[in-house]
């Protein structure tokens, strides 16, 4: 499943840039978090609750900078994790670009679900996956503003 | 922790302490070694486990310990009687309609079920209602062949 | 974390068993999230297994006198509580003589032992895609009764599934009927089944026809072909409009192949199903149409 | 010759314990003390593993331990030891055991498992064997050349290549240049389970003295001992593997099991029994299934039909461990002509590594593929050269006494009768009279021929044999070591003997756990070969008892032992019954009035030994790699719908030359059972996986096995009986045979009737549909107008 977007914010790109590649500042954006570690890699593991439907269930989800180059703002991730019976492994692609004043966010996300989860809802975990991550950008565009 | 339930199995009251996520067949196995009860998928796919549950035939995996309590079960270790095979058990083995024997339980049960309630059952009303157990090793025609010849002594009985 | 959920077991709960309706409501509004309610199981514990599900209470209406009710009423239609079994849906002569795709669908939904637990409403609430019981239900109308502590609502059953895993159900309330609109002496039914190689349907369709209004009443509900039933608007107003009926059922069918949505996925492709909707349009509806 | 039991058909004698619910199997049974094992399996395909966090799982109440790889880097195996116990460094697939936690009950085993925290480092993934084999394709075992193989295969270190078999016989070059058709095609196999019902589960208890009791739902006893003893270091005699009643193998429970782990799982918690039992999911994703495969193919044939040319490449997917589908692709390559006469051929067959879930042998192993191939090349060269399907075979049949296999063993005269198994299947199936017209108009009826060969896939060296001792009353305890599965080869081996000591069958026992410690030794029960080898080994044992009975009672009746008879459970003096002894009077021993006493107990051995078998050329492949050769036949009459896809059969035929049927009824029952999971197999089964690897479909619902509802509408089942001259009553193996010749003969009945190559198992409806659009447009076009114009409403049940 193949997803992007993009959303400005009304701030200067070095801001969003410092906002962005701090784990400890975005994991309080990810909806349902429930605890969290970074290490010194920024490597990042997380307890997140997640409801799809009726099913609810907590992921346990990690992740690592795969890339990441604040000179041509572009950052990388591996995300994995795992809950309700299924697992799920993709990559997250972030560009920042200046647009006078504010930034522009394009997020590029290459996401898998595997087990009973994806083979069950499947469909609309699309629907629930957009969400999330929308709810995310808000939230980073709100904590910026 | 646990609650006690109390249930009639193949005839004889069985009393139980057993917890309120426990599934039916896996009391009935562990607690009550009841083991001709087999499981093959656990999720009521295989009809392994069927059992009669006050008298009509459930999957024992879809089923919680404490929900039956005061029931009466019976399994194929109920069937014969003084020493003497039910006629669908003689049936079974007279046709060869075995052969791992894993799923044998279930297909006996259900096929006694069926005869009792339909001694004269068509082929299609035999495939309609075994069509939830499933045997590998296909013994299917035997076990179709064997309610056939078995039914002769349901009909007497439905007539007695 | 291990691969696909191979658990035997089952995650602790606390079991209830209210003895009435009342009081499975309270349980049910204090716990809320919390808890799920449970008719025959089947869905409920197979979702357990498979850690879908993890609730902290599970409350067994089994028990509760009301629910176990099936009753049809001239005028009325047929209300079938929330434990009625497949079972006794598939012997009750009501549903076989005048609810045709009901019975049809209740008769190819699962094997007989399954049936003797499974109950419809469990069925709906389920809400996997593949599940044949609301599909003949959208297709007569059908409206769920849904209950809490304080209120009682109606609502239809298409509105009811909104997709794979997601009803329209607060968590304090409960689905305590399905009511079947009484059916004119004229209106036809069918449902018909694909399954070959599959314990679920690849798609399936029940069709509803009142051929003696003026206009036509039809309705065309596929099921298991998107992430939830699907209608065919278009299809049906061919079939509602056009004189020459051979000629409508195979241009409904070809309609009804485009217009609706259709998903791949593990049973099947987009294309594969598109073109089982077809055959069974055609089948079903010069079946009903007596088309020859 | 009139038998009292041999030809009989005498209902199985396990029947009683089945029925009644009082068999026992490793499900279940429960020692004292018993404490319960569950897998931590990989949720990655390939991947170094960084770290395991067992804390948290320690913490659940009723948590004895968590082992991990790294505490018994053993390396195990049968035919190949390539396989961890646990994950050591690297996860190869996604369903790879990680680690295993004990603990006193299931319940929380299963809550624990969830709270092993394991850390990845992700590495490439290689799900297709086409990938593995370029040259630069990552390794997926980096160590090959340490593993201990049998000395039979090939592996090639430095690739991903577990096992390279090669055959070269004549010069297929020249042969395909002196051909007047050449044909070139593909076909494919996909991933299928065994789904034997009773799941692989264990019960082992490693006791402190170093004594290793093992109870196993597994086909046989000594490659169990034999696999952990070479791999754990234990000595044989401290390993006692015991097999009780067992709810289905086909081939599956045959490798590699799970006793050396929970040998080692029993050891680590403490000297306590513990138990495994796989779930049905973990069937799908954890345990050993049969190997995904491809075959590029190229066949050259004269005008007259002549088979002249075969160069075929089989490429196996075996997963991420071989073991036993090196044996497999061994048996692929050897079986590749079938039962032609081929003079020109060359096989590759490559068993290769991917990122996938291990494989093993199942019901046929090697020859249901090989015959995948061949059968359908047959037809398509039959139709190009416009001969008959079942001409164009009968033609090209090996001629027992003549012919040599494409290993250059010579088949002997008494390997049975091909021809007739050809017309038998043609007549049955009324070959060349057309079918009748299906009642829709939109569907087409075809019948299809498939010819099968199979001999045991095995070492040359694999031996069986037999004790058989007396009690006091004349009843005979047999100890046999043959696997119980549900065969019915222990019945028709009481036959035997019953017939041949003249006593009643319920004298006969057999028990029915098969114990290292007190059965006598068979090599393994696969391949068909129960009924032959062991049989050998029981005739002899017979042998040897008779001749000690024989030698007292030839003293005690004044008589040269040649003139003695074994009778009604008598040994009488020929054409003089009334001077006799009861069999009871000599088996323990004889004592005369006066008390005085000749002979003792009477305990009969028996071995068999293949002595005309040997290793095949590593190079050439030639050799002879059988004991025997079962010629067989697969006809259908099926019903195919043009719209959706669907086949039905009408009608499947099968003949089989099996020298000598022991038991007919349970000779039916294999045969039906074959053609129902041959009809699985080849119209429904297959194990689909996602783009990470996962399994997607691991359960019944989605992954469909034929029901009783789905049963071919009727099933002819045809013997014939060319004595195998060294075979027990001239009898040949038949259990994996009869599965074979399915899948091609329903190939072929399509692709004869309307032309439509299926090249690919499953032929399921979507696959066909897909097919009969590209292949015949025209076709479908024509169904369509006819299926939307049709006069006659259908009654279609549900």
């Amino acid at each position: 499943m193949k997803f992007e977007g993009k959303l400005a914010v009304q701030s200067r790109i070095d801001k969003v840039w410092n906002f962005i590649s701090d784990p400890e500042k975005v994991i309080q954006c990810i909806p349902g978090i429930e605890d969290y570690s970074v290490d010194e890699e920024k490597r990042v593991t997380a307890k997140v609750k997640v409801s799809i439907g009726f099913i609810k269930g907590i992921f346990h989800a990690s992740s690592r900078v795969l890339e990441e180059d604040p000179q041509r703002y572009i950052a990388k991730l591996n995300l994995t994790g795992s809950g309700a019976g299924s697992g799920f492994n993709g990559t997250v692609e972030i560009k920042l670009t200046s647009l006078d004043g504010s930034t522009q966010i394009a997020w590029l996300a290459d996401v898998n679900v595997s087990g009973p989860l994806g083979s069950l809802a499947k469909p609309m975990l699309e629907g629930y996956v957009r969400r999330i991550v929308e709810q995310l950008f808000d939230c980073v565009k709100q904590r910026l503003a | 922790m646990g609650r006690w339930i109390t249930l009639t199995v193949n005839g004889s009251k069985r009393r139980v302490e057993v917890k309120d996520n426990e599934i039916l067949l896996d009391v009935l196995r562990d607690k009550l070694k009841v083991k001709s009860v087999k499981a093959a998928c656990w999720r009521g796919e295989c009809g392994l486990c069927s059992i009669l549950l006050n008298g009509k035939l459930v999957k024992s995996c879809l089923v919680l310990a404490v929900e039956v309590d005061g029931s009466e079960i019976l399994t194929v270790e109920g069937l014969a009687r003084d020493g003497e095979l039910a006629p669908i058990q003689r049936s079974f083995i007279e046709h060869g309609a075995l052969q791992c024997g894993f799923c044998t339980p279930a297909f006996v049960l259900a096929s006694h079920k069926l005869l009792e309630e339909n001694p004269s059952a068509s082929e299609d009303e035999i495939k309609e209602s075994l069509s939830g157990i499933v045997c590998r090793c296909g013994t299917y025609y035997e076990i179709i062949e064997a309610i056939k010849d078995a039914s002769k002594h349901y009909q007497v009985r439905k007539k007695v | 974390m291990s691969f696909g959920a191979p658990y035997l077991t089952l995650p602790e709960f606390t079991y209830h068993k209210p003895k009435s309706l009342k009081e499975a409501l309270q349980l049910l509004n204090e716990f809320r999230d919390e808890a799920k309610v449970m008719a025959g199981g089947v869905g409920l514990i197979a979702f357990m297994k498979e850690r879908l599900l993890a609730p902290n209470h599970v409350i067994d209406i089994k028990d509760i006198p009301e629910l176990k009710i099936i009753e049809y009423r001239k005028g009325e239609g047929l209300k079938i509580g929330a434990t009625v079994t497949m079972s006794e849906i598939e012997k009750h002569d009501i549903v076989r003589e005048k609810y045709v795709a009901l019975h049809q669908a209740v008769k190819a939904g699962s094997d007989p032992i399954i049936k003797n637990r499974a109950t419809l409403v469990g069925n709906i609430c389920e809400a996997i895609p593949w599940v044949d019981g609301p599909v003949p239900l959208i297709a007569y109308n059908a409206e769920l009764e849904i209950m809490s502590v304080d209120n009682v609502r109606r609502m239809p059953v298409s509105e009811f599934i909104k997709g794979p895993v997601e009803i329209s159900l607060e968590p304090n309330e409960i689905v305590t009927s399905v009511y079947l609109p009484d059916l004119p002496p004229e209106a036809k039914s069918l449902f018909m089944k694909f399954n070959t190689g599959s314990e679920f349907a690849l798609a399936t369709l029940a069709a509803y026809v009142n051929d003696s209004k003026k206009p036509r009443d039809a309705r065309l509900v596929y099921g298991a072909v998107s992430t939830k039933p699907v209608r065919a608007y278009e299809a049906e107003k061919i079939i509602l409009t056009n004189k020459n009926i051979s000629e409508a059922v195979i241009l409904a069918a070809e309609k009804a192949s485009k217009e609706i949505d259709v998903i791949s996925d593990v049973l099947a492709t987009e294309d594969y199903r598109r073109h089982l909707v077809k055959l069974l349009t055609i089948n079903v509806l010069s079946r009903i149409f007596e088309v020859g | 010759m009139s038998f009292k039991y041999v030809g009989k058909p005498i209902p199985p004698q396990d029947g009683f314990l089945k029925v009644t619910g009082t068999a026992t199997y490793t499900f279940d049974l429960e020692l004292p003390g018993m404490l319960y094992a569950k897998l931590v399996t990989s949720t990655v395909p390939h991947a170094r593993i960084k770290k395991i966090d067992v804390s948290r799982a320690l913490g659940v109440p009723g948590v004895v331990r968590v082992v991990t790889g790294k505490e018994y880097p053993y390396r195990v195996g049968m035919y190949a030891g390539d396989r961890d116990l646990l994950a050591i460094d690297k996860v190869n697939w996604v369903g790879h055991p990680v680690a295993a936690v004990i603990a006193e009950t299931l319940e929380a085993a299963e809550k624990a498992i969830d709270l092993v925290d394991v850390e990845y480092e992700e590495l490439p993934a290689i799900f297709d064997p086409l990938e593995a084999l370029k040259p630069d394709a990552l390794l997926i075992h980096e160590k090959m050349e340490e593993y201990r193989h049998s000395p039979a295969f090939k592996p090639i270190p430095g690739t991903n290549i577990a096992n390279k078999f090669t055959l070269v016989r004549g010069d297929v070059e020249k042969g395909f240049r002196e051909s007047d058709v050449v044909l070139e095609e593909e076909f494919h196999i996909s991933h299928v389970s065994h789904c034997y019902m009773e799941v692989q589960n264990v019960i082992a208890h490693y006791h402190l003295d170093g004594t290793v009791e093992i109870w196993t739902s597994w086909q046989n006893v000594a490659p169990v001992r034999q696999i952990m003893a070479l791999s754990l270091g234990i000595p044989h005699n401290k390993i006692i593997v015991r097999i009780p009643y067992v709810g289905g193998g086909f081939g599956g429970k045959a490798g590699l099991g799970w006793e050396a782990l929970v040998a080692i799982l029993s050891k680590a918690a403490g000297h306590r029994p513990v138990k495994l039992v796989l779930s049905r999911k973990e069937q799908f994703s954890t345990a050993a299934v049969r190997e995904g495969f491809h075959a590029f193919a190229k066949a050259g044939f004269k005008k007259d039909g002549t088979f002249n040319a075969y160069s075929v490449r089989f490429i196996l997917d075996a997963g991420a461990y071989a073991d036993y589908t090196v044996n497999v692709g061994r048996a692929v390559g050897y079986s590749a002509d079938g039962c032609y006469e081929i003079p020109n051929i060359n096989v590759e067959s490559l068993t290769v590594y991917t990122n996938k879930i291990p494989t093993t042998a199942l019901r046929g192993f090697g020859y249901p593929e090989s015959h995948w191939v061949l059968e359908q090349i047959i037809d398509r060269a039959a139709k190009k050269l416009g001969i008959d399907p079942s001409e164009i075979r009968r033609k090209n049949l090996v001629k027992p006494g003549h012919s040599h296999t494409c290993t250059g063993e010579r088949l002997r005269e008494d390997a049975g009768d091909p021809q007739k198994v050809l017309k038998t299947l043609v007549d049955e199936i009324g070959w060349g009279k057309p079918s009748e017209n299906p009642p829709e108009p939109w569907k087409v009826r075809a019948k299809g021929l498939s010819l099968f060969v199979k001999g045991p896939a095995q070492p040359p060296n694999a031996a069986a044999s037999a004790i058989l001792k007396f009690n006091e009353d004349a009843s005979i305890d047999l100890l046999i070591a043959t696997g119980n599965f549900g065969q019915g080869t222990v019945t028709a081996l009481m036959q035997i003997v019953a017939e041949e000591f003249g006593l009643p069958l319920e004298k006969v026992r057999v028990d029915y756990v098969r114990d290292t410690h007190k059965s006598a030794y068979t090599w393994q029960t696969v391949g068909s070969r129960g009924l032959f080898t062991d049989g050998i080994a029981i005739l002899k044992a017979i042998e040897d008892a008779k001749n000690q009975i024989f030698t007292v009672a030839s003293e005690v009746l004044r008589c040269p032992k040649d003139q003695l008879e074994l009778v009604d459970g008598e040994v009488r003096v020929k054409g003089k019954p009334w001077e006799k002894i009861p069999l009871q009077d000599i088996v323990m021993g004889y004592t005369y009035p006066n008390g005085n006493s000749i002979g003792g107990p009477v305990i009969g051995r028996g071995v068999f030994m293949s002595t005309h078998t040997t290793y095949l050329d590593p190079d050439t492949g030639q050799g002879n790699p059988t004991i025997f050769h079962t010629f067989g036949g697969t006809a259908v009459e099926l019903e195919l719908d043009l719209l959706t896809g669907e086949i039905n059969i009408l009608k499947a035929v099968e003949v089989l030359d099996l020298g000598k049927v022991i038991n007919p009824l349970l000779v039916k029952q294999q045969t039906h059972g074959g053609l129902i999971m041959g009809t699985s197999i080849s119209l429904y089964e297959e194990i689909k996986f996602d783009e990470r690897g996962w399994v997607v479909n691991p359960n019944f619902t989605s992954y469909y096995l034929v029901r009783i509802k789905d049963l071919p509408r009727e099933v002819v089942a045809r013997y014939i009986e060319t004595p195998q001259l060294d075979g027990p009553y001239g009898a040949r193996g038949i259990g994996e045979l009869t599965m074979i010749g399915v899948a091609p003969a329903i190939a072929n009945a399509i692709y004869n009737s309307i032309g439509v190559k299926l090249d690919r198992l499953p032929m399921n409806p979507e696959y066909v549909w897909r097919a009969l659009r590209e292949q015949r447009p025209d076709l479908v076009e024509e169904a369509w107008k006819r299926f939307s114009k049709y006069e006659k409403i259908v009654e279609v049940t549900i």
